[in-house]
């Protein structure tokens, strides 16, 4: 690669040709601001519309500023990013989109962590010059996010993770100057589109134009409750993150504090979702067997590849855009929901309460998790079997506001019996390990041999799509691997043009999985937290004295007291689910007057 | 030939002439001659040199040298490239590409053949306003008859060069004027620009090479085959050769379309072309390059007209749209206009178009109000600059220059509005009140009557009054009189 | 129609609608062609353009004279719309601005057909390429 | 439990669906196919553009995104009579916007509006190249040039029966 000579601010460094002045200054630890711009790199998301302005520098001879996002280097530049001219502007360009933002700061969900809020500290912002119109659109709430698009910048990073990652398409840049913004189709709100509720949009809106639909007091009033018996259960990812929102390193495991935190929350009974995911794979893994079982023994009906169902995000996704397909994901429940089933039924029986009086709450990485509790096929007689489910975000807050100084808190172990786990639960946090986990168990039970290695490496990583062969004692268990919802799109059309070779298939809607997901602290665009994230997960799995699902002693026990067999009638009725035809349908006229 | 004559007629050299539906004409007057000697007797590079040679700039207004864009699009390698005619042509008051394409619409079908030859492209898009149904309709006339005779389509002249044009129908976007806008509009998408590098020429429509000139340089490109580069140089000055067609209009007498050569003075295309102002008032200002161009005044009517000259005043070329101003005229009210016109068609994506924009139209509101403050003046300035500095694309790199360029010319007239709350012109309806003079109103009710909402009240022969607090300044009540009873102050 | 397969098509094409309308044109003969243009761009068009144009073609052919009326672009005198353009066997064209249905009667009465001046007449403005 | 329902007349869909293949069903062509949608329904409402957004495969939002872009295209059903006042520079100086007051005045209704019978809808247009007609005003596909604010109500009179 060529090399070329810049000079940033009277300093010279040499860069690769095609390096863009805001990639060559970092090189001199010069950090130009940026506000629209987002790369998560390890994922190939570059996000770089040049709409916010904000890092323009001054380069020579060049009769306007450049923004540093966008502009390429070329040899013998130079490049001033802090003169007055370039300050003046900066400012000005700062006060024009504050000018018209709403003033609630003080108020606003997103304060503190707002990246417009840090940038205007940053630039010093003392006084808004310029005032007027501001631009006021109708507030949406749905099941899962919040949109109010009064504090929304354009700087389309939203839009892009709709469209061009997730491929869900329901996010659009709608008319223009200033009256424009990003919304769903004809402005309708989001629970009358196709959104999937994965939440990409939220985790990377800079303000607090998309939220998630905040539940902390509702759970809070039920903790006052005296009559209720209240439940939590937190989700692998959580644990892996949580430590961020209190100034920890990314990647810093606080599990026994998260525990700890819970119990002086007052929660009754801190379980653990990971116990959910072993169960989870009790059955996934038995589905899996039996599908391929059938195809072994030369059935021409069976549907291969089998496909995860735990993220609710990618069970909307295929509901709304591949109908036709949904026999061949998993009836599996997800962890979250099977945790439910089990809580108000097995564990309400064990502590001889009425479900009515047990409220279950989960703690996840997720707000596509909000809307999954709203689904009705998850209630009994109009009682969810979740009642609430807070984001990673939600409980930090939930800490904060009872005065509980987290960093100093003890470690603390979960409750049993559901609060027991293993390191196969833990790793449905990242991308890869819902199926490793699977695989750990299915090779066990399908070979009837205990695995002499139990980390399969060869399914873990970053790549959007990922492919790996297990060698199930003489058969090639081919398996594929998607997180991203626009990765998942591309294995799924291949399915339906039947050139998917795969058995079975893992899939994510949030890019990393789990430890991205929508509900997580905000990576502010930074794709090392992520990896650090994962990291802590695969260290929290092979810290684990039991690491395969079949062997955990309070699942064993789960299905000799109550549940029977994996896919026997009561697993079925508890754990396993069905899916819907979601997408559009086009009505003809008469037909519709006949409905009537 | 006289004197006086100031105009040649080399873009619009078919115009009014020749039946634009008829090859035929088109032919007997040199048409496709020019095509039929590049593809025989010319390679592409020593074509393209022709063009360099010429000095032709790009009319759609940034004056870039046409044969060097076409040079830069035909060196890049690649397997489909394409050439594209903007005419888009959004300008407010300005009509030569119109004209051009429901007058002649072969010479730019022939042209961007040339440039399909020149590049190495196979496929021509024109884009063209939706709101042009004529010169739609007689493009496809065109493009149907340049088909029939081989003129388009496959083995032109027998040289094996391939070349056919499609048009592409814009929607009402005045950004999709700008190259990028315009590429992604004819991909089906809005019409937001986006950042360049890289150039159309290196990754334009559908991600291909892509050459974009517009209506009039097109028009431009047969007559310099035909005649020699060198005739064409001779024409206009040293740094701006050939001529440029304008648009007259506004408070001038003969509005029309006009081609001169590049250097004529303003004074010479305002009072001997157009012959003056309109019932003999008095010059105040010419507009030109439309909402990216600026207000020049008495000042400059001798500056000779060319791209340089006319940056270097605070205006620019622009695509030739030239709005003559009166006394009458508030040029207050004018960059307010334009400011409009601005924030309307901003597209919304980069922050000082968007916002910088409306507020700089919300300070020429507030101070052709009369509320605006000295320190407003100053927030316009800095602001105006900011958003040029700043800017994504042309649109908002320009569109504060009306107001810089009234201000730079027209200081006093911002004083007086803030100062004193007074509007020199008698146009900002807020600073505006008009009163019966007594001695002169002899009951005629002339005003009454024409009054739209009645705010005039008096018996017949006897002095009529207006109620100010009904009065919506319409004007209607002065020029109605014929008494010189109604004063505007 | 055929094909132009050369160069030296175009041109024998180009040569022969030439003479055609030289011969027409410059015809010394007193019955010789008349040619009308009408200026046919939106603004002539807005103006009234159409109307204009088919009055002059009823109204020559029903006055027997022996003319071609055909449309043209914009001649650019937007200020004078409609613009005709008329041509009289042997002489240089001379453009009428502003003409409606009553002028275009003048026109025919008294230019075309005794050639005696009209009023109204755009004097010529510019120079043509070939002239330049 | 499909999640949206779009409501057409048969007819109606049959026609959208030839001007998309007419297209090729291709999303470069979205626009094209805006035009020509616009041209039959007049207007372009939300069920068309659901089932364009189907035809071309592309999304619902992406198609509403663009229709709302443009000014040329619009979801409001025009007026039987479309009025267009031309703003453009050279109208502007020569008093369109007291025209267009007018207008407004007279039919009581706002810019890119129907009047209530729908006889009647006002829209501003930005240059018709008739500039030396100025002001310029469309009634439908007549022009009529040299519009004084006094001169509207004859306009309007001419439609009075129609």
């Amino acid at each position: 690669m060529e090399k070329i000579k810049v000079k940033i601010d009277n300093r010279l460094v040499e860069v690769e040709k095609g390096t863009t002045i805001l990639e060559a200054a970092r090189k001199l630890d010069v950090n130009i601001p940026t506000l629209c711009y987002m790369n998560l790199g390890d994922m190939d998301i570059e996000h770089r519309p040049g709409g916010c302005r904000i890092c323009v520098v001054e380069v020579e001879g060049r009769r306007n500023l450049a923004p540093s996002c966008a502009t390429d280097c070329h040899d013998g530049m130079e490049v001033k990013t802090h003169s007055i001219r370039v300050l003046n502007a900066r400012r000005t360009v700062m006060e024009l989109m504050l000018s018209d933002h709403p003033f609630e700061c003080l108020t606003c969900a997103k304060s503190g962590k707002c990246d417009l809020q840090s940038m205007a500290i940053k630039l010093g912002i003392r006084d808004i010059h310029y005032q007027g119109e501001k631009s006021t659109y109708k507030p949406d709430f749905s099941p899962a996010i919040l949109r109010d698009m009064d504090k929304c910048i354009m700087c389309r990073r939203c839009e892009k993770m709709c469209n061009e990652v997730q491929t869900v398409g329901v996010l659009s840049g709608i008319y223009r100057g200033f009256e424009a913004v990003v919304a769903p189709a004809f402005e309708r709100d989001l629970d009358h589109s196709e959104c999937t509720y994965c939440g990409q949009c939220v985790a990377v809106c800079p303000t607090a134009a998309l939220t998630e639909v905040d539940h902390t007091n509702q759970v809070l009033r039920a903790l006052a409750d005296p009559a209720k018996t209240v439940v939590v259960q937190t989700a692998p990812a959580v644990r892996a993150a949580l430590g961020e929102e209190f100034g920890m390193e990314p990647g810093t495991l606080v599990t026994g504090k998260m525990v700890a935190a819970l119990r002086q929350l007052e929660f009754d009974y801190v379980f653990d979702t990971d116990f959910a995911a072993d169960l989870t794979i009790m059955e996934e893994g038995a589905e899996i067997l039996g599908r391929l079982g059938k195809f072994l023994a030369g059935d021409k009906d069976v549907k291969l590849p089998v496909l995860t169902s735990c993220c609710p995000g990618w069970v909307s996704f295929f509901e709304y855009h591949f109908p036709d397909q949904r026999d061949i994901p998993s009836t599996a429940r997800s962890p979250q929901q099977m945790f439910g089933a089990v809580a108000k039924t097995w564990f309400a029986e064990k502590i001889k309460k009425d479900r009515k009086d047990m409220v279950v709450v989960s703690i996840m990485p997720c707000v596509a998790k909000k809307y999954e509790c709203t689904r009705e096929e998850f209630a009994t007689g109009g009682n969810p079997d979740v009642d609430y489910s807070l984001s990673t975000r939600e409980l930090a807050n939930l800490i904060k506001r009872a005065n509980i100084d987290f960093n100093k808190l003890p470690d603390e172990d979960f409750d049993g019996p559901m609060g027991e786990s293993t390191g196969a639960g833990v790793i449905f946090g990242t991308t890869g390990g819902v199926i490793e986990a699977a695989t750990r168990s299915a090779y066990e039970i399908y070979t009837k041999k205990p695995l002499d290695k139990v980390d399969f490496k060869q399914l873990r990583g970053m790549e959007g799509i990922r492919e790996a062969t297990v060698d199930f004692n003489g058969f090639p268990l081919k398996i594929g691997i998607a997180h991203g919802l626009g990765n998942a799109r591309k294995l799924l059309e291949n399915i339906r043009a039947g050139k998917s070779e795969f058995h079975a298939i893992e899939i994510m809607a949030c890019p990393g999985g789990c430890i991205g997901g929508g509900g997580q602290p905000l990576h502010h665009g930074n794709s090392e937290i992520l990896k650090a994230r994962q990291k802590a997960i695969y260290r929290e799995d092979s810290g684990k004295p039991i690491r395969k699902s079949h062997e955990n002693p309070s699942i064993i026990k789960l299905y000799e007291e109550y549940l029977g067999e994996p896919l026997g009638e009561k697993a079925h009725q508890l754990l396993h689910t069905r899916y819907f035809d979601r997408g559009r349908e086009i009505v003809i006229e008469a037909d519709v007057k006949e409905e009537q | 030939m006289s004197e006086n004559i100031k105009q040649i007629r080399v873009a619009l050299r078919n115009c009014g002439f020749i039946n634009p539906e008829s090859i035929d004409e088109y032919i007997a007057a040199d048409g496709y001659e020019a095509l039929g000697r590049v593809l025989t007797e010319k390679t592409p590079e020593e074509a393209t040199k022709e063009i360099i040679d010429s000095g032709l700039r790009g009319r759609g207004g940034g004056g870039f040298p046409t044969g060097v864009k076409w040079d830069i699009a035909r060196k890049v390698e690649s397997d489909q490239k394409y050439v594209v005619c903007n005419a888009d042509e959004g300008d407010p008051g300005a009509f030569m590409d119109r004209s051009i394409l429901e007058g002649d619409p072969h010479s730019v079908i022939e042209a961007m053949a040339i440039n399909g030859y020149c590049i190495g492209a196979d496929k021509g898009l024109v884009y063209i306003r939706a709101e042009y149904p004529l010169a739609i309709e007689r493009l496809k006339t065109a493009l149907d008859q340049a088909r029939e005779y081989g003129l388009l389509g496959e083995d032109i002249f027998g040289t094996g060069f391939n070349f056919d044009i499609e048009i592409r129908y814009g929607a009402g976007a005045f950004v999709c004027g700008e190259e990028t806008a315009l590429i992604n509009s004819m991909e089906g998408h809005r019409g937001e620009p986006t950042f360049k590098p890289p150039f159309p020429a290196q990754s334009g429509y559908l991600g291909k090479p892509t050459n974009v000139n517009n209506v009039e340089t097109f028009a431009n490109i047969p007559v310099i085959f035909n005649k020699g580069a060198e005739w064409f140089a001779s024409i206009g000055t040293e740094k701006s050769t050939g001529t440029k067609v304008f648009a007259l209009a506004g408070k001038i007498n003969n509005v029309g379309l006009i081609e001169v050569p590049m250097g004529t003075t303003l004074r010479e295309v305002i009072f001997e072309i157009g012959g003056g102002i309109k019932d003999g008032k008095k010059f105040k200002s010419v507009q030109t390059g439309g909402p990216s161009g600026g207000c020049l005044t008495e000042k400059h009517l001798d500056t000779p007209i060319d791209f340089d000259n006319l940056l270097e005043s605070g205006s620019m070329m622009g695509s030739g749209g030239m709005i003559v101003m009166d006394e009458d005229d508030c040029m207050v009210s004018v960059a307010r206009f334009y400011l409009d016109f601005t924030v309307e068609e901003s597209c919304g994506k980069c922050t000082p178009c968007r916002v910088g924009n409306k507020r700089l139209y919300e300070l020429l509101d507030i101070i052709s109000k009369g509320n605006g403050s000295n320190n407003d003046l100053d927030k316009l300035r800095n602001l105006g600059e900011v958003i040029i500095d700043t800017s994504l694309c042309g649109l908002g790199q320009t569109s504060p220059n009306p107001v810089l360029s009234t201000m730079d010319n027209f200081w006093d007239e911002y004083l007086a509005h803030v100062e004193d709350q007074r509007c020199p012109a008698g146009q900002c309806k807020d600073l505006i009140r008009y009163e019966v003079i007594e001695e002169n109103c002899v009951g005629c009710t002339a005003c009454a009557r024409n009054c739209p909402v009645n705010c005039i009240s008096g018996e017949r022969k006897e002095i009529h009054h207006i109620d100010q607090s009904l009065c919506i300044k319409c004007g209607a009540c002065f020029e109605k009189c014929r008494f010189n009873a109604i004063s505007v102050s | 129609m055929a094909k132009v397969k050369s160069l030296a098509d175009l041109k024998k094409m180009k040569e022969k609608l030439q003479s055609d309308i030289s011969l027409r044109e410059n015809s010394k003969h007193p019955e010789g062609m008349v040619r009308v243009k009408v200026a046919m761009a939106t603004c002539g068009i807005a103006s009234g353009a159409k109307d204009v144009m088919e009055f002059f073609t009823v109204n020559l052919q029903k006055r027997n004279v022996d003319a071609i009326v055909t449309q043209t672009g914009c001649m650019g005198y937007c200020y004078a719309e409609p613009t005709v353009e008329v041509k009289l066997p042997g002489q240089e064209p001379v453009v009428y601005g502003f003409v409606d249905i009553k002028k275009a009667d003048e026109i025919i009465e008294k230019y075309i057909k005794q050639g005696e001046p009209v009023d109204g007449i755009i004097p010529v403005n510019y120079e043509t390429i070939d002239k330049k | 439990m499909s999640a949206i329902k779009i409501k057409l007349r048969e007819n109606d869909l049959q026609q959208l669906k030839e001007v998309c293949s007419s297209f090729n069903n291709e999303a470069g062509e979205l626009i094209n196919v805006l035009h020509k949608a616009q041209s039959i329904f007049g207007y372009l409402p939300a069920e068309v553009q659901e089932v364009i957004a189907k035809e071309l495969n592309v999304s619902v939002a992406k198609v509403y995104g663009v229709v709302t872009f443009y000014s040329f295209f619009t979801m409001v059903p025009r007026g039987r009579h479309p009025i267009s006042i031309c703003t453009g520079t050279a109208c502007y100086v020569r008093g369109a916007e007291k025209v267009l007051d007018e207008f407004k005045r007279i039919l009581k209704v706002p810019v890119g509006e129907a009047t209530p019978d729908g006889k009647f809808s006002i829209t501003g247009l930005r240059c018709v190249g008739a500039c030396g007609l100025a002001p310029v005003v469309l009634v439908g596909d007549k022009t009529y040039g040299r519009v004084a604010p006094d001169g509207v109500k004859e306009i309007l009179k001419e439609y009075e029966d129609k």
